[in-house]
């Protein structure tokens, strides 16, 4: 049976009244979410960031294939366009000697120095530079190639590699329980903040039942107040995380041009779409939980 | 065979819609093993008008509970407005309230809604339209006497104001039944008369109203139906019966 | 010099300890700008029994929460006990008050505290001795006849029995003054006049009695002082005065 | 004026059947508190690890200081004195050239293999390792050493090592930021629920005061009610962070040797007293700061 739209008019502005009405309380209830929010959001664009860090270190994983010394250019172009179609292949670059002997003396820095004097007698040969589609198959693809006859040796860092991977998964794998443990702490305590504001409602509550309120009608001013709370509460750590992550995304690239950050668009308007989100869910979730307790009179 | 057509005339009997309240060896014991009510037998018909008396503690507020079903019997059966309490839905409750109007022992205000937000309510919940729920609020705030405390929230209110908001609350939705515990028990002597009145009159126009209450003057000067409750126990069942709880 | 020496008889006059509670020129107003008392002199002796009348939102209850300095007044000098309430420190105020025993017209019971726990909780502030408060609560909940519900609960209580409760409390430490709103509202007629043999058992002891009712039965039959207030005003101030607030 | 014994008897009863009179409320404030400091304890131990471990890599920084080829066992030894004597100076070891051309090769994995060949021509000579007293002072340090005539060259990877700096230096500031947040949250978040419980017992706390009650007669049993919160909340968060920390540690020792994490005891113990502190230090106050808003009757 449909609501009036009187009724829902009402419902409406009791549930904006209430927040008034229970001025201590929402504001207890909207500071909490505030703060939930502001940590949680902080904590997903931070781990948000380690991981394309993370993921641009793997990235630069890849594979030196060392050609036979007597393959000629036609083979080369053979064997690359051979890897390059493999599908576990994201990228094969043709790399000369010198070039690669310029590379691995630039790459010791001052270190490197000391081997200006061997240039004469560059131990490199010419090779092609292999990246895989995802880099945790860097082995599989390094295996696959060592095999093709006009490779003489493949190279890619074996033993550092699988440090390299093991890390950043627990690293992932650290920040992912951290950020899970996170939204479940800020769900729990944003409901739990709700929960007692209405438990001190009880009364309140059951007056209207007896008065001759239908669940339902009881139920629907909780419901706005919940959507509103949400709302207030996402509204500051919104706005302090947008402006702060852009702020310090400007000051950071300038400043450490070395440390890639995200791009701050769309970046922070998602972050933003999944704390309102978030807080409204919670925020109605965590009322019509609690207001079901006490309707059974 | 007699057995069979005896319960049959007593069902025919019970489904009769005069009795716009009707308990059947009703017993009623709390969680905490309080026996409060024991073996109640009560027909209460259309329009009639029925004081309940009775000592303090002797279950006149219990017996209140089970019409509204805010409490529900241990034992035996209650009909209100030919709907047996007991089959009615989690759903179908609140409709029966409406066509109570309660003017509680202790109020029951909504201690954060003004005065007339807390008579208004009554309005709101059966869909009232705005200008009607105005309207209506203030003429039971002028019977009551107190249109100028329209604005004030229950706790700026005296003792006996609050009765009778909760009483304006009560008769608002012009309810079918209006019960009243202990309306006139902050109410000066000249007032209680004037809530007298109210009642009457509202009883006069076809509501039923049953009224637990102390006041043994307005019982014994203004006579009506007398149910006596003691130990839980009706002890007196009395047309135009004085106040009295012996047997 | 004639104006000077008037001052100082009123003055040595208001100093007498004869009177235990003495207003003057007190008026009382909310901050909602009711004005509930206006231009009150009140002068109550030692072990008098008064009784305090008026119709409803006449301020009786303004009154008395005058006296326990619960509220402040907006003008004028209050004294209780030889103490005048205007130049009492916050950290003082608990002590006036434990000389002062009263029961609240809304009862202020502690609900989530058993009556057991409600009475002795006024023993236990005076940091009275384990073994004696024990003994005094068993005491006063025989005299209000609740001594089968010390384990309960407010919630578990009938109207009557909360208010016999609020009683029981405020007699519980042998109060100088007892200050009772409304003590009888829910009672039905024995048990109201049982009450008054206590509150006349325990004024007869020494205690001075305030005592704020609507109770014509009562005031007319135990004859006592009667003040009455109207509108904010003491309207008449009779010694074995009748109910009634007619100037 | 001190308290009678039976009255601080009374108090401390009181304050223990208050937590089971409020039993939803109690549970919601316990459970609050128990959530945030598993939070803030986890983090802590986190951030103390990632803090040892931006140390330990720290410390992996030497200088190498080539010696001039003319340069004699003797001269040697002065050299290696005079730097170890400086203020400045951890450590000195010396590295002879066969050793550095080793060390070089295998820092390479198999890429060093196309250098093997080189060995009959090692481009190193003989040097001393140094290592800074605190890693930050590595610069200076090099710039000093270079300055000795017997060192021809000196090598540090300088680019490198302040990029090292910058990043574990905001490591550190970011989770410095973090674990404050973090801290002033959930004091924020515990005494914030510690209010609501205590706004809805406002009219017990009044008519507590209108009774005879003096201030501190109301206060103590909250004192005590928040001292147990803060008590009864510390307990699981305390012991889930210990066995936890314990499993992980042996686990992950022989998982994954190469992370160091700081040994489990003291570090548990030293956490957990943190924890408890920080609680019962929370739950008292801000019982207090909220019963305190309600004494004026
Ligand atoms: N919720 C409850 N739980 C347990 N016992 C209750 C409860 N409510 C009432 N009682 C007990 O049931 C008995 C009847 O209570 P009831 O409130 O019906 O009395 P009453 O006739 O309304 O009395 P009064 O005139 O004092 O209001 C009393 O002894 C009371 O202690
Ligand atoms: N807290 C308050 N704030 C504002 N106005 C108040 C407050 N308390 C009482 N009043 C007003 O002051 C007037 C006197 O109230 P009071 O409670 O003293 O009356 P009373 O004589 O006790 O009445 P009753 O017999 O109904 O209990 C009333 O008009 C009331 O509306
Ligand atoms: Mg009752
Ligand atoms: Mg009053």
């Amino acid at each position: 049976m449909a609501m009036k739209r009187r009724t829902f008019a009402r419902h409406m502005r009791e549930g904006l009244k209430n927040i008034g009405r229970n001025g201590w309380m929402s504001f207890a209830t909207i500071s909490a979410v505030t703060m939930l929010l502001f940590v949680i959001g902080s904590f997903s664009v931070l781990m948000l960031n380690a991981n394309s860090f993370i993921s641009a270190i793997e990235n630069e994983v890849e594979i030196r294939a060392f050609l036979e010394l007597d393959t000629d250019s036609d083979e080369q172009q053979n064997v690359m366009q051979e890897i390059a179609n493999a599908s576990e292949v994201e990228e094969v670059r043709y790399l000369d000697r010198e070039e690669g002997l310029d590379q691995f003396i630039d790459s010791l820095g001052s270190e490197g120095e000391v081997y200006e004097s061997i240039r004469d007698e560059n131990p490199f040969n010419d090779a092609l530079v292999i990246q895989a589609s995802d880099p945790e198959l860097t082995e599989n693809v390094a295996a696959e190639v060592n095999r093709l006859e006009e490779i003489e040796t493949v190279e890619y860092g074996a033993s550092i590699l699988t440090q390299l991977f093991t890390v950043t998964n627990y690293v992932r794998i650290i920040g992912g329980v951290f950020i899970l443990g996170m939204l479940f702490t800020t769900i729990f305590l944003i409901s739990n903040t709700i929960k007692l504001t209405i438990i001190s409602r009880r009364d309140e509550i059951q007056i209207m039942k007896l008065v001759g309120a239908t669940n339902r009608f009881v139920r629907f001013p909780f419901f706005i107040e919940g959507l509103l709370i949400g709302i207030i509460g996402a509204i500051t750590p919104i706005a302090i995380l947008v402006t702060g992550y852009v702020y310090l995304y400007e000051f950071l690239s300038t400043q450490m041009p070395f440390i890639t950050m995200l791009e701050p668009f769309p970046l922070v308007w998602q972050v933003s779409a999944l704390l309102i989100g978030l807080s409204i869910i919670v925020g109605i979730w965590g009322s019509q939980m609690s207001v079901r307790k006490f309707l059974q009179v | 065979m007699r057995i069979l057509s005896l319960s049959l005339i007593i069902w025919i009997f019970s489904m009769d819609v005069r009795f716009l309240i009707d308990m059947k060896r009703v017993r009623k014991s709390y969680p905490n093993r309080v026996q409060a009510l024991n073996n109640i037998n009560v027909h209460i018909g259309k329009e009639e008008f029925v004081y309940v008396v009775g000592p303090s503690g002797a279950g006149k507020t219990t017996f209140i509970k089970l019409i509204i079903r805010e409490l529900k019997p241990s034992e035996g059966s209650i009909h209100v407005n030919g709907t047996n309490l007991g089959d009615l839905t989690e759903k179908e409750i609140p409709y029966l309230r409406r066509k109570i109007g309660v003017v509680f022992q202790d109020f029951k205000l909504f201690p954060k809604m003004s005065v007339y937000e807390n008579i208004a309510f009554a309005l709101e919940v059966i869909e009232a339209p705005a200008n009607r729920i105005k309207e209506r609020v203030m003429e039971v705030l002028d019977i009551v006497h107190l249109k100028d405390k329209a604005r004030f929230y229950p706790s700026e209110l005296s003792g006996g104001e609050m009765q009778r908001i909760a009483i304006a609350r009560a008769i608002v939705n012009h309810p079918a039944i209006l019960i009243a515990d202990e309306p006139t028990g902050n109410l000066d002597p000249e007032t209680a008369w004037s809530i007298m009145g109210i009642l009457e009159e509202i009883n006069n126009r076809g509501t039923t109203v049953v009224m637990a209450t102390h006041n043994s003057h307005i019982v014994n000067n203004l006579r009506k139906r007398v149910i006596a409750i003691d130990d839980g126990r009706v002890v007196r069942d009395e047309w135009r019966g004085a106040y009295g709880y012996e047997a």
